[in-house]
């Protein structure tokens, strides 16, 4: 008996027609981090416009389908988030996206790209001294 | 040839169901292997009737704990046919064993621009202490390459081997391509060098007889969960004169012969490396693990994974996508690593969870091996002695209806 | 207090016979506790059900496996009171946690003419990888003296700690004294004067209820074959800090993030100190050993230790020529150790032994101890939550019966 | 139920009144070690005659009633013995003269003076030699 719950249309379609999948030449911020429990590695590339807010939002890398379909459907829910709303992002609003039963080892699948996500976020300045520091450089 | 159906009979496990009418089909043994009756009894008599601390105690359980304990010493090694049971040393695990030979001889031998030998499908357990120990010390690490079968690059060793070369230490099996390493020869090249030689058995010991004195090798280590016994325990094997000269590993009770507040003595070996209370019911059932294993014949147990992993590599090359990795059926144990084509291995393992068969997916703790495949895991199916030819035609069949929920 | 005869039944060895007609009298718990059928049950379980691999595996045996070691370490945190699982290291035992503190922190924290400061009443465990570590690196040992009652010179302490100590280890109840000793008030002596803490809680953890936020320790470590557990296995507490500082103590498979040839990165806490396949079964008994004894409350366990111990004094001091060592009943745990004029603590032992009566005799892994009272060796009774005033009366009865053999 | 055939007589009385205790001024070689079970040292002089032969052996040391009769026991069987002979001492001969059931831990302690007598009598130089070296220091 198979019980393919997991693997509903919606995930294999996203898993093998990605969205935001790619990079972005003029990120403001790059993080990759891998998944210990495999060695899959997720990088995400952000921009944000001058409100600092995701104006543009690119994904890369390898990984099973619980983990590529996360990518696409948080990287297209945070678009137009600011910083900090992408920081407190949840983890439990990413899972009801997904919308499938996990087992823990596979919620660190499907909770790779938001940490990595979030990782970046944490790693920026906030956004006024993000400003300043682009200020100062130019 | 083993009595297949008898074997079974005699591992409890395999008559769980994994989800509610999906009989358990354990192809993870690679990773840990299931326990025998006779093992889990062995320990859980040793705790209902015989449990004290060892080798200190003059009551009557203490000595019979001891005595039990000191016995599974001993049938240990016979079983790889070590001159005299002193050279062998319990441990935690293979990755301990290997720890306390890059602790113990590896701080006390190697300098400055000495060179480690290893080889690119090394398990991490015999990388990551030589690159500590290599990166405190200013040693250099080179690496055997292995070829496009998953074999190792043979013509390549000797040069590998310098005079600055300290010690080769190398896998007898390698626990994703599967692929049996001539440890005997490689051992001569080592010693021809110069350098001694380190086995990590962990996947070797499961599968064929081992003979330390046919291969000469200087150290080896294995697990006791990989074959047949309990976690928490495996062996180091040394040769004598080299544990002689190396100082202690871990420090503590029975490890010492006196002691005062201005310092120490040792114990003789083995106990030198034992220190504190021990692992002693687990020992009493690698002892009972090995018994069941000498049971079964270790050459029996050998001729039945090249079967089982013969028939399975033949069933496996009809689904399509499919990729094994690793070198044919009679150069290998029975671990068997692949590829499905636009599936995870994640994935794959979930989805044959679904129908009881257990596999890993990932790195295999084998992170450069991958990488130099240019992928970063496989899945793998791994064979032991209750595994059948219906569950191997059941694992094709599973792997079909993955394909199909992949629209593949 | 304790239902004492529903405990017994718990405990399947207190059944057995050590002779034809001699039940057992297990007066050793201090060296390795008897295991209730409960903890003895739950890796039976495991071995028959669940057994898998952890961490790397996606099947459903892996997973529950994983969940079931994990759970425990959860279960052992909050025994101990620590703030996060992360901070509950898996070792193999007391003497593993106490050495790997020794190497990971020692190494990178201890240099020539820093003083570590011990007591004179350490167990092996907590006195010899001190002594390794200080011979290596020039660093001086200093103890802090017992007094003739067996209780610590508290007066002597401050002196000791100077702005050279770096860390102050000891134990928390003495295994031959029996001696509790403040651990709160020590911990706050040594980090008034700028040093860590770290706590031998091998025999506290059996019998008392521990704190390690109360007692502000840096570092503690435990077996869990004291405290109803199977052997094999222990933890290290530390505090999340000074963990996350330290660089790994043994290396492998579990501990790491990334490898590539050319080095390593580590995994998060606790794993960075876990190397290997850990000790899985045994990790799940030390679940079911600290539920045991919350189910009996360790205020309750304690209680009867004070009851019993308080018994045993008594009933000892009738035995002429009997001289136990240590406090008064109200400041120790339940250890006993004493001498016999005329008879050598090996002599006892084998004469109880012949009535069924488990104790030990020897220097307890604690020469220095028995060094400085001017003897070898001294007989030692250990109670624990099965021991009743019966087998106390037997216990005197048989000594009364020794000194017969030795006509005395 | 006592069952007392490791503790005879005989045991009892060497352990209380024993033989060959104490120490030689003038001995030719002192040996000591210790028992790891417990700590008990046992220490054990010998002189030779010129003849090569234990002229006279004294014994001291802590321990159990076992190993304190057999210290005793053995001394005096050793008087006379060429070095060689000493050195070719069986176990099982120390043994049989003790004449008690022993459990393993046990045996430990009764071998105890045999080992120390032979580890000094193997650390001794051959007779011939040893002869050479005495007339060398005259
Ligand atoms: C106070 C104390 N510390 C440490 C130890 C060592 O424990 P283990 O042998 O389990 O490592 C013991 C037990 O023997 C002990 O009593
Ligand atoms: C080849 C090889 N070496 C070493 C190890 C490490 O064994 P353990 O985890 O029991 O220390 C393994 C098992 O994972 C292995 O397959």
């Amino acid at each position: 008996m198979l019980d393919e719950s997991m693997y509903r249309e919606q995930i294999i379609d996203l898993y093998q027609n990605p969205l935001n999948y790619g990079h972005l030449e003029d990120a403001d911020w790059t993080y990759e981090e891998d998944n210990p429990l495999c060695g899959d590695v997720i990088e995400v590339d952000v921009k944000l416009d001058e409100n600092g807010r995701v104006a543009d939002i690119a994904w890369s890398g390898d990984g099973c389908a619980i983990s590529q379909a996360s990518a696409s459907l948080l990287t297209d829910a945070v678009k137009g988030l600011t910083l900090e709303e992408v920081r407190n992002f949840s983890k439990e609003e990413l899972l009801e996206m997904i919308g499938v039963p996990l087992s823990m080892a596979r919620v660190k699948c499907a909770l790779l790209s938001l940490k990595v996500l979030k990782a970046g976020a944490y790693g920026m300045p906030d956004p006024k001294s993000l400003h300043q520091h682009i200020d100062d450089e130019a | 040839m083993l009595n297949v159906p008898q074997i079974r009979s005699d591992f409890p496990i395999l008559a769980t169901e994994v989800y509610p009418g999906v009989p358990l089909i354990y192809l993870d043994s690679a990773a840990s292997s299931q326990k025998p009756v006779q093992v889990i009894e062995a320990m859980d008599d040793y705790y209902r009737h015989t449990n004290a601390n060892v080798h200190r105690g003059i009551h009557r359980l203490s000595e019979e704990a001891t005595n039990a304990y000191e016995a599974a010493r001993a049938k240990i090694a016979r079983f790889i046919n070590a001159p005299d049971p002193a050279e062998v040393i319990y441990v935690s695990n293979t990755t301990e064993g290997i720890n306390l030979v890059a602790y113990s001889w590896g701080r006390a031998n190697i300098q400055a621009g000495d060179e480690i030998l290893l080889t690119e499908m090394e398990h991490h357990a015999n990388l990551v202490p030589w690159q500590v120990l290599a990166e405190e010390k200013g040693a250099v690490i080179k690496y055997v390459p292995f070829l496009a079968d998953g074999t190792l690059d043979l013509t390549a060793v000797p040069a590998l081997l310098t005079e600055r070369t300290k010690i080769f230490a190398f896998t007898a099996v390698s626990n994703v391509f599967g692929t049996v390493n001539p440890v005997k020869q490689l051992v001569k090249l080592a010693h021809d060098a110069g350098a001694i030689a380190l086995v990590d058995a962990a996947q070797a010991a499961p599968r064929m007889p081992l003979d330390v004195q046919d291969w000469d090798c200087d150290f080896m280590a294995f697990s006791a969960h990989k074959m047949c016994g309990p976690t928490g325990i495996g062996i180091l094997y040394g040769k004598r004169a080299l544990l002689e000269a190396m100082p202690p590993f871990q420090a503590g009770g029975d490890m010492i012969r006196r002691v005062t507040l201005e310092g120490s003595t040792w114990n003789e070996l083995p106990w030198k490396f034992e220190a504190g209370t021990p692992a002693i019911a687990e020992g009493i059932g690698f002892g009972a693990a090995v018994d069941y294993l000498n049971g079964l014949g270790m050459e029996n147990v050998h001729a039945h994974e090249q079967f089982i992993t013969n028939y399975a590599l033949e069933a496996l090359s009809e689904v399509g996508g499919l990729r094994v990795i690793g070198p044919p059926a009679s150069q290998r144990g029975g671990v068997t690593a692949f590829t499905l084509e636009g599936i995870h291995p994640h994935d794959i393992a979930e989805l044959l969870d679904k129908d009881g068969i257990a596999i890993r997916a990932g790195h295999h703790c084998a992170m450069p091996l991958h990488h130099k495949l240019g992928i970063n895991s496989t899945a793998r199916a791994s064979f032991y002695v209750h595994t059948t030819t219906e569950e191997i035609d059941k694992l094709v069949a599973s792997l079909h209806r993955a394909k199909k929920v992949f629209r593949l």
